[in-house]
């Protein structure tokens, strides 16, 4: 049984206690997109602008247990200024840092592109979290409601 | 009489050791545990004379038969009802609300109709009457609630006014609040609407008599109440569902089966289609039988000093950093206990919990509406049954000062 | 590899004592016997990790969960499903059934089309159809059967006319007839219809791949196939289940409840409302695990060759005097031998055989229109599983003399 | 448990062999009325004549096994040419030894109305048939069909 200490590092308290990129932009010109969490009730609201095809902005509001506001918070950080592809990029390693098999997954793909720019960095705290199965989703929240914003512009 | 101290040892999952801690089971509003005589019916079953009821002329279909009719008339007896006819079995208190909507509700609701419910209502009484109203176009009526989380009955006549059916729960699963089933009834039944008793969280703690509720119809599930997954009940007035057309189609709910069309056989069983859960009502039967044992008075005793004993502790320890919705009154509510402790988010305080082995559920426990109505995602509900006692109150209100700790703002 | 000699002893019930003989059980096609290991993967369940599902954070709530869905993954693969989410849980086969009818066939049929099922159907594909015909209008059609028992397909393209479903089973539960499942689906679906599969005696005794039948949907049923009562599936394709609107409202098929509507969860919680029947999900879990570790080919191998000593050893002792429904050739056709014996009406042959302990079914098998075609009101079925020898044959066709001479006319 | 020979008295088997009052009646204008087990497809027809209210004419159609063939013939033997009273008299004695608690009620029955019209002779031979719970079916079957019938009489 993993300990509690696994899943609330320090960081992520840091960034459940003190948010990035808090609030709403406005939309439009803003691009707006919600994800819940049937489980536990949790809400998140990430709007976004792009321009020259990167994520020039973005902010996040909503309300949800600390692993849900930390990764919200810890993903504006992450995508803030990245080109969509390289946003996509960074979900993609998360999600599958996160999915239950991420330690083959992750060093699989890390050795195929090992470019500097995807490292997950800070976001790395979160890994812990898969050791929680039910606190998964909690985590993936904000990403899943990122990405389905971007599939909505291009689709 | 009170409860027998050494009750935790009839149930065989608290003693298991989880996180390094005995396990404190505090979510039994979601589902209680089960002693060892309902799991060793179940076995028994399964063990001895397992086989397929009603059609098999064989000895041991025969006392499989025998064995869940007679489930049926104890399960009848326990709640009040005139027959063993008028229980019948479903696979949970959610299937019970969908018969009633599906059935009573398409013969008899139309646009320009209205189902009066409340604002503190499960899914299960909500989510099945707005599938039919899309396709039949009647209203969706509720009853407000007050500041401290009782139904608010001040408009109950204009409210009332047009509705045909009347389908509300007799406790709240997340403010343990009681309503007043039987006035309700009355007002309902003055005006000739139907009511409908969701006692999902009233039977398992509460000695129930159908009649003195006032209801009509009522559905109530079997693993909160020491019984087995898998089971539920639908209870109703002979009459009442005589007049109802069959709900799901296939065997057993049949006498005659002709290809220009089907006889319906006679209640319980018309409802009762394809194999019915035989080992599950054997379980439910005995489930019944253990609570009788202890008697529900008793029952409800214990659980009305224990909830005294818990608002009372966690009110003194932690004042104005802790919130319980519903009834301030621990005679007039149920052992359900909604807290909102600091800015400690449920999902985070139940996973802190956890770690001392204590089990309380963080979520919307089914009732969205009501949670919109308390302006949260979602609250930690911790919730009690006749096995729990003082030493597990102590051990949650303990554990909440480091998880205030831990998730200061 | 043919199945281990000694496998009755794994089935606690198959030891016991009836009217002083070891049971001889030969019901299998009403209700298979449980091996030890399911009845106590559902006692584990109760006693160690017992808590309500998918909304927990605590740790048994998690171990639940996992537990359930780690069934749900076996039980998929068991079939031949692309993925775990394509297996939905209800309470039997018949749920199953009216799921498809209810819920596809709300939305899809109306006045004008028609529904293709076949003269051996069991109620549960008969009657959810009938219900919603009487709604919506649409057409029952019926595949004719040939002297022997098999589908008569000779005049399928007319009967296929104007059909949006074809839904057949895929052995008889009277005639042990094997159904041309894939052949029929192929040309069902040269005209855009969709196939749904009864498998409800098919999944528990044939190696079963959901692509190879040609299945669009698949129905089943736990307690047929070493299984708990109170569990059924439905497989479908995922799109197909995706576009299918709910069938039962309540707790755990939603991801949002608000006053003026609902919004459907995903397949296959879509699916499921309410609490799910835990248990009974991992003991169905456990069943399948048990199957698997005997192998499917073997347990069909073990089948034919006992079908063909009951034929053989029935028709050489009794010739002319006994009649045995469907088809003649043992490769061609289940376990399931439904019996004429001179003319001792099945209720008193099955209550002759019960006092050497030989359980058999007499009845109609849910299966009335066929009865009608077959110009009887019962039959005595005699069906048999993997735990069956032939000494329990033996003693069958040992005790139907006796009973031949009692009741000569 | 009870042995077979408490089901199967010879006087049953005789009336399953050569079933008394077989066939139909006209109806109109004779009265007609059916009864179904659902359990096991026995299909019972019971056709009679009503005159000066009594059953003047009774016949039995249909199919069964030996027990609710055998019952239906003696049934039709023991109220042919009674009054209706008596039928229904008969009818009640019959069924109340056909409960599950068919001791104490019948023992009680008995003594309150010890008239010789009502004894059940014959019929006394399904008692047996109260062991095998299953089977009480098959024997009430065509008494439930004419209890039916004459309830549809008087409307
Ligand atoms: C062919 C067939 N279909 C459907 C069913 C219905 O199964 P259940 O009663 O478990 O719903 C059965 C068994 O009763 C069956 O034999
Ligand atoms: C008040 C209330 N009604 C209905 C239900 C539904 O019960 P089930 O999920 O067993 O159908 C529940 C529990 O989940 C409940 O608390």
């Amino acid at each position: 049984m993993p300990g509690l200490d696994d899943l609330y590092k320090e960081i992520i308290l840091d960034h459940y206690r003190n948010p990035r990129n808090q609030g709403e932009l406005d939309s439009p010109p803003a691009h707006r997109t919600e994800g819940f969490n049937p489980l536990c009730g949790d809400e998140v609201t990430v709007t976004f602008e792009i321009s020259d095809n990167s994520l020039s902005e973005v902010r996040i509001a909503g309300h949800g247990c600390s692993i849900s506001q930390a990764s919200a918070s810890m993903m504006s950080a992450a995508v803030k200024g990245k080109s969509i592809d390289e946003v996509r990029e960074v979900t993609r390693r998360f999600k599958a840092m996160m999915s239950i098999h991420e330690e083959e997954i992750g060093s699989e793909a890390s050795e195929q592109t090992s470019d500097e720019v995807f490292e997950l960095g800070d976001l790395e705290a979160l890994k812990g979290v898969v050791k929680f199965p039910v606190r998964i989703k909690c985590a993936t929240l904000s990403w899943n409601a990122l990405l389905t914003g971007l599939g909505e512009l291009e689709g | 009489m009170s409860l027998p101290r050494n009750i935790k040892e009839q149930f065989p999952l608290l003693s298991q050791v989880v996180n390094g801690h005995q396990i404190v089971y505090l979510d039994s509003a979601a589902s209680s545990q089960k002693p060892a005589a309902v799991i060793e019916a179940m076995n028994d079953y399964y063990r001895t004379i397992n086989a397929n009821v009603h059609r098999g002329a064989y000895e041991i279909a025969a006392q499989a038969t025998e064995a869940m009719e007679s489930s049926r008339e104890r399960i009848a007896k326990f709640i009040g009802a005139n027959s063993a006819n008028e229980v019948v079995f479903t696979k949970n208190a959610t299937e019970s609300f969908n018969l009633v909507a599906r059935s009573w509700g398409g013969q008899n609701l139309s646009h320009g109709d209205a189902v009066l419910i409340t604002d503190m209502e499960h899914h299960a009484n909500i989510v099945p009457w707005q599938i039919l109203s899309a396709e039949l176009g009647f209203e969706i009526r509720w009853i407000p609630l007050t500041p401290d989380g009782q139904l608010d009955l001040t408009s109950l006549d204009q409210l009332l006014d047009g509705v045909k059916m009347v389908s509300l729960t007799a406790m709240s699963n997340v403010l343990g609040t009681l309503n007043p089933v039987r006035e309700i009834a009355d007002r309902a039944h003055e005006i000739g609407a139907l009511v409908t008793v969701d006692a999902s969280q009233y039977v398992p703690h509460f000695p129930t008599d159908v009649e003195d509720l006032g209801a009509d119809l009522m559905c109530f599930t079997g693993h909160k109440m020491c019984g087995p997954t898998g089971i539920g009940v639908l209870w109703g007035h002979e009459e009442l569902l005589d007049s109802m057309p069959p709900f799901l189609g296939g065997g057993e709910m049949i006498v005659d089966v002709r290809k220009d069309g089907f006889t319906a056989n006679e209640i319980p069983h018309k409802f009762e289609a394809g194999t019915p859960p035989i080992a599950e009502i054997i379980g439910l039967g005995a489930a019944v039988e253990f609570l009788e044992s202890l008697g529900m008075a008793d029952i409800r005793q214990h659980e009305i000093q224990l909830t005294k004993y818990a608002m009372n502790a966690l009110n003194n320890r932690y004042g104005d950093e802790l919130t319980i919705h519903g009834p301030r009154d621990p005679d007039q509510r149920g052992g359900v206990l909604s807290i909102e402790y600091r800015d400690v988010h449920p999902h985070d305080l139940s996973q802190v919990l956890d770690q001392r082995g204590i089990c309380i559920r963080a979520g919307h426990h089914c009732a969205k509406p009501l949670m919109k109505l308390l302006g949260v995602g979602a609250t930690s509900r911790a919730s009690m049954y006749l096995y729990n006692d003082e030493s597990d109150i102590d051990a949650l209100v303990d554990a909440l000062e480091p998880a205030g700790e831990m998730f200061a703002l």
